[in-house]
């Protein structure tokens, strides 16, 4: 592999439960015109934009086909265009080969996802079920989940008081960060108060509804100074799937994510994951998810989940610093849009949460019901 | 800046593909798709642990399966895999393709098996298709894929009878094709004297498009590993390397026969632009084979000038004078097509896998009867998208743009 | 929303995202479901390498992509519970009104356990290790539904 | 009598009576023609649910007509002959609609041998499901700009600051120029035939899930005030599918299309349907 990948610039609408006003086209739009004005990217053949890579999905936006319809608000207009699939963060990961393969010097990724758009996100996750064994039991990510929150807690010893406490800081955090979603603030009572969603899910403890677009303009080492004064290194990723089935996994193991931890960090030399990260912002789209996934990055001990939350190792480890996606979820963008707050943070941008000083960055983005599919993303801001 | 060298050069060692079909009541999806990954490995003499990545595309609507990917790894054999999926419509294929030269040469991964797919009988191909327009407008108006615009151009320029017949010639000698090639889904036998037959009788879809012209709905799924250099060598002695490829995408107009930029059309542009940097002047004498994806016979003929960035009628007359044919100056398709067999998430990888067995020399009864050294395949999808791969058979190429 | 952004032209129009499917078990899936409904017997599939008996059925194994279509196991109609959630929403792709349970049940003679529905008990009163039996349905469609639910034994 | 594949031509029609579907049939009102060559015709009637199948030669009134050798016919009903392939290589004929036909498989079971049923392939499970769940599509303020112009009978396009080109439906950004489209101006109502689809299969209404009526024309109009590709897509009135021309520029040579106008709905919403289709302008 020759030289580094870089994130030259990112652009981002705010976070919002319900953007009726827009279509997903003028939500992209925007952060378009922003990568373009903070960047000065052209759409040259020889020097400019060859190729974009977008972000969404096809059942959300109701759409066969959806990136079709973002064509024209992202510039690929006689230029290169793929979409990812599944969580943003595999298009970082895919941006990464494009750049380091040669093929490509420039590249743009944007994604949308609108939620709100949808009746139910639970009838759309129950079509991610086969037709047969699955789908005819209602099964979706938020019952799937369910049972993997009662394994791991056991397994663990994650009490609802931690979940609640998750919950809790998760807004405190997110009311500091000025594209997070807007919430009425609640308290670790509230959350312990909410009613019951899925045992031992409660209705606090999933990601509210959440509509959001995202851009990033990304280059290779040699060429990044042209675009930004502070660029941002992408030195590792992994990915993982996991078993289909949920009787087929070990649920409360950590199988996918260990494995696509191991190899981001061989790929970015990553020896201690909990001295070398100086920024963690993981995919906790349900509650019991942040020190499950915690654990499965090395950034908790084994079964010390419980324990991890106690010790204030979310405070001292600066996880989910930008209210993680307890506070608002984009679906299919949770990985990505994680990754864009590593990003304002490794640049200094992140206002009133910037933790001075941060070098390295991991970020979590996870696809499917119980975190079937898992992706881990360094993030660097200074040479290997 | 000029297009650079790959980091490193990119083989494929193995190639899957299911027979195609109208229907395979017999198998689910991950079943079927597992049929080609099989056949893949075998091919490559791999085993599954010898992967390090599998990517995966179809339509989600054509099967309403939301992420796929999640089920199909049942049959994908992504367990403990990384993994991407892919989607960008007709194109998907292609895109794979690129992807997947793009994750091996950029040295993230040594070993990458692209899975493209679809079970069309399971679904509604053409309402699925339909609900790639735009909700508020053009949902209410198009039909699918279908367009008879190919045909009022060609009609337009050229007159009524000789049109006609350049379509149904085409059409004619891509049967000729599917009939030799097992996975073919149709493969009619058809013959010059049904020609005027054909013209007049076939039953209409749109205007000039007859049911004869279009591609079929198939069943299937086509499976190719890639390896970086190094290993591709060590796999197999007849790697097919994948020289450069380019994509082409244009806006979402609510019509399709708009397609112009404003002088030229995508296809065109990406031939224009792929054949500059890699140095090549003569499309037509440089390549040996090319496997186009070519949804309708009209659209076939049309394209032919586009891909070959011909003039005039000289595309007609390839047709006419069938020098298209498997023994002719320029053969095309020698699968028989997309006409012949259309699995939409598979069908613009099936045109990769079927470019590089024709380079390989093993593509069975409808291998050429010459040597193949150089091929081109195409993919279509969304409003006009374009994705163009060049493959080889030796790793000797120069020129061109590349620094 | 932006506060400046004028919203006077803006509105949501009600669409929906509507498409006929049919979707085919397969050869294995088909067996599996007409064993249930015409045998009321439940098969699992043996993969000899890992040394597992799968539930639901599938051809190959995903751990070692052996084919094991046809290394059928006749599993018991009993099973115990290994974990649960009480589903307490109601939407339009759920088989039962809130509350009813899905339960993750282990067969006899399986080693993977399969989700279904845990019905004719209090859900408050659902624990792990729970013994329970495959109620057949009356009425078939076809599906993992064939067995109407599992009840405590 | 004449057999093929070990069947009996007649054993195919004598037991369409047992394999009626009346669930299958309905709303079904036709008649079937069945030429067999060298063995004769029958004549299948459906009708209010029920059907009657008589052997006769005279097939004069059938709606539709069948013209095949046994040998593909019986093919065709066990299955070892496609309908298509048998269609394109003339082994069989149709006289009339030919989709009328594939009502047929639906209106009866399959055709068994006697005794089939003990070497009978397994069953294989189907599954139909309408998977549909509702949207609610924002319009945002540049479409919903142009759909509140429908309401007012006004057919408003955007304008690219940098290329000047129309477009309408608008969109919020040229493609072309990658700039934001800032600038509106109305177009229309009236223009000339630029492009018709002549739509013989339509695909179903994502809405209902329902197939619309054929032939119909989608249309291509240049409305007054546009240029070029500058074309508006719509429908055309669809007893007028046979009485417009299109017009075209060919190597700089204008030939004019058929002038049309909209037909506005009475009641408009600000969609789609607030045109009902465009129709001749006499």
């Amino acid at each position: 592999m020759s030289g580094k990948v870089a994130v030259c610039a990112v652009a981002q609408i705010k976070n919002e439960p319900d953007i009726w006003y827009q279509r997903f086209q003028g939500m992209l739009l925007d952060c378009f015109e922003s990568i373009i004005s903070q960047t000065g990217v052209t759409f040259d053949m020889e020097t400019g934009i060859r190729n974009i890579i977008t972000c969404s999905d096809d059942v959300f936006d109701a759409r066969t086909i959806s990136d079709n319809g973002m064509t024209d608000a992202v510039g690929a207009h006689f230029r290169g265009e793929e979409k990812i699939a599944q969580d943003g963060i595999n298009g970082l990961g895919y941006a990464m080969a494009c750049i380091l393969s040669g093929h490509d010097d420039v590249v743009l990724l944007m994604g949308h996802c609108k939620e709100s758009q949808s009746e139910s996100r639970n009838m759309c996750t129950n079509l991610s079920f086969d037709p047969f064994f699955c789908r005819p039991l209602g099964m979706d990510f938020t019952n799937a989940s369910a049972f993997q929150a009662r394994a791991y807690m056991n397994k663990s010893g994650v009490t609802d008081d931690h979940l609640a406490k998750i919950v809790a800081r998760s807004r405190q955090m997110g009311a500091k960060n000025p594209f997070a979603r807007k919430n009425n603030p609640i308290s670790e009572q509230d959350v312990l108060n909410s009613p019951m969603l899925a045992d031992p899910i409660r209705q606090l403890h999933q990601y509210p509804v959440t509509d959001w677009a995202v851009g990033m303009l990304i280059c290779c080492e040699a060429r990044a100074h042209e675009f930004t004064d502070t660029p941002v290194f992408l030195t590792g990723f992994g990915n993982c799937m996991d078993s289909y089935f949920l009787g087929d996994r070990e649920l409360t193991s950590n199988f996918a994510l260990k494995k696509a931890a191991q190899r981001a960090f061989r790929m970015a030399g990553i020896s201690d994951p909990k001295k070398d990260f100086d920024i963690a912002e993981l995919n906790d789209a349900i509650a019991y998810q942040l020190p499950m996934w915690a654990e499965g990055l090395g950034l908790a001990d084994e079964g010390q989940g419980g324990k991890w939350v106690d010790s204030g190792a979310l405070d001292a480890q600066h996880v989910n610093l930008s209210g993680g996606m307890l506070n608002g979820n984009p679906v299919m963008l949770g990985g990505l849009a994680r990754a864009t707050e590593a990003i304002l943070q490794l640049q200094g941008k992140a206002g009133d949460r910037q933790v001075e000083g941060a070098k390295k960055a991991v970020a979590h983005g996870t696809t499917g019901p119980a975190g079937q599919h898992h992706s881990v993303l360094i993030l660097e801001n200074q040479g290997v | 800046m000029k297009y650079k060298k790959k980091n490193r050069n990119v083989g494929i060692v193995g190639i899957g593909e299911t027979k195609f079909s109208s229907h395979r009541e017999d198998v689910n999806q991950p079943e079927m798709i597992h049929e080609a990954v099989r056949q893949a490995l075998d091919d490559a003499g791999l085993k599954i642990d010898d992967i390090d990545c599998v990517l995966h595309g179809n339509m989600e609507l054509f099967e309403m399966i939301h992420q796929p990917d999640l089920w199909h790894v049942l049959g994908t054999g992504a367990y403990g895999k990384d993994s991407f999926r892919l989607t960008t419509g007709g194109t998907t294929g292609g895109t794979l393709v690129c992807a997947a030269d793009n994750l091996v040469a950029s040295g993230m991964y040594d070993v990458v098996m692209a899975i493209g797919f679809e079970k069309l009988q399971e679904g509604h191909t053409t309402g699925g298709i339909t609900n790639m327009a735009d909700p508020l407008w053009a949902r209410k108006l198009q039909t699918g894929a279908l367009t008879a615009q190919a045909a009022v151009k060609l009609i337009d320029e050229f007159g009524a009878e000789r049109a006609r017949r350049a379509a149904m010639t085409y059409r004619i000698i891509m049967d000729k094709h599917a009939c030799k090639n097992p996975n073919s889904h149709r493969a009619f036998g058809l013959d010059w004297d049904q020609m005027d037959d054909l013209i007049k009788n076939s039953p209409p879809l749109i205007g000039d498009l007859r049911l004869i012209h279009m591609c079929s709905q198939s069943d299937g799924a086509c499976v190719i590993i890639f390896a970086s250099e190094e290993k591709a060598k060590q796999i197999t002695q007849t790697p097919v390397w994948i020289r450069d490829h380019i994509t082409v995408h244009r806006e979402e107009t609510l019509d399709l026969h708009n397609n112009f930029y404003p002088n030229r059309t995508t296809h065109r542009f990406a031939a224009e632009q792929l054949y500059k940097r890699n140095g090549i002047i003569n499309p037509l004498e440089y390549f040996d084979v090319f496997e186009m994806y070519d949804p309708s016979a009209w659209w076939g003929v049309d394209w032919l000038r586009e891909f070959f960035l011909l003039k005039d009628d000289e595309h007609l007359k390839l047709v006419e004078n069938r020098e298209i044919m498997i023994d002719g100056k320029m053969p095309i398709n020698p699968s028989g097509g997309v006409i012949a067999a259309n699995p939409i998430g598979a069908t613009a990888m099936v045109r990769t896998a079927e470019a590089a067995k024709q380079i390989r020399g093993n593509a069975g009864p409808h291998q050429i009867p010459r040597p193949v050294n150089h091929a081109l395949a195409s993919s279509f999808g969304g409003t006009m998208w374009t994705v163009l791969t060049i493959l080889e058979k030796d790793l000797n190429w120069q020129g061109g743009d590349h620094e | 929303m932006e506060k400046n952004f004028d919203t006077t032209d803006c509105y949501l129009i009600n669409g929906k995202l509507a498409l006929p499917y049919t979707y085919f078990a397969g050869r294995v899936g088909s067996t599996f479901i007409t064993t249930i409904r015409d045998n009321h017997k439940i098969m699992g599939v043996k993969c000899p390498t890992c040394d597992k008996v799968f539930v639901p059925p599938r051809q190959t194994c995903e751990r070692c992509q052996a084919d094991i279509q046809n290394n059928w196991v006749e599993l018991g109609n009993i099973g115990k519970v290994i974990n649960y959630t009480i589903v307490r929403y109601d939407d339009k792709h759920l088989p039962r009104k809130a509350p009813f349970v899905l339960a993750m049940i282990q067969l006899d003679g399986a080693d993977t356990p399969m989700v279904h529905i845990l019905d004719e008990v209090d859900p408050d009163a659902v624990i792990e290790g729970m013994k329970v039996r495959a109620v057949f349905a009356e009425k078939t469609t076809n599906t993992i539904l064939d067995i109407d639910h599992f009840a405590p034994v | 009598m004449s057999e093929f594949y070990g069947i009996k031509i007649e054993d195919i029609f004598n037991s369409m009576k047992d394999r009626f579907r009346p669930e299958g049939a309905a709303g079904i009102e036709n008649t079937f023609g069945y030429a067999i060559k060298g063995i004769g015709g029958w004549k299948l009637t459906i009708a209010k649910g029920a059907m009657a199948v008589d052997k006769t030669d005279d097939l004069s009134g059938c709606d539709v007509v069948l013209d095949t050798d046994g040998e593909t016919f019986v093919g065709l009903t066990i299955g070892k002959v496609d309908a298509m392939s048998a269609f394109t290589s003339r082994k069989i004929k149709v006289k009339g609609a030919f989709n009328t036909f594939g009502l047929t498989s639906r209106m009866f079971h399959k055709y068994m041998t006697p005794g089939q049923e003990t070497r009978q392939a397994q069953e294989m499970i189907a599954l139909k499901k309408t998977i549909s769940v509702n949207q609610r599509f924002a319009t945002g303020p540049v479409f919903g700009k142009f759909l509140k112009g429908l309401k007012e009978k006004k057919i408003l396009a955007v304008k690219c600051p940098v290329c000047g080109r129309l477009q309408s439906p608008p969109r919020e950004a040229c493609a072309i120029c990658r700039v934001r489209n800032t600038e509106w101006v109305e177009i229309g109502p009236k223009g000339e035939m630029r492009m018709l689809e002549y739509c013989y299969y339509a695909s179903p209404d994502p809405l209902t899930g329902e197939t619309r009526e054929t032939p119909y024309g989608a249309i291509g109009i240049l409305l007054d005030g546009c240029k070029d590709e500058e074309v508006f897509w719509h429908l055309l009135r669809p007893d007028q599918l046979g009485k417009v021309k299109m017009g075209s520029v060919l190597n700089g040579k204008v030939t004019h299309g058929t002038r049309l106008r909209p037909v506005w709905n009475e009641r408009r919403t600000g969609t789609i349907e607030d045109i009902k289709y465009f129709e001749i302008d006499e």
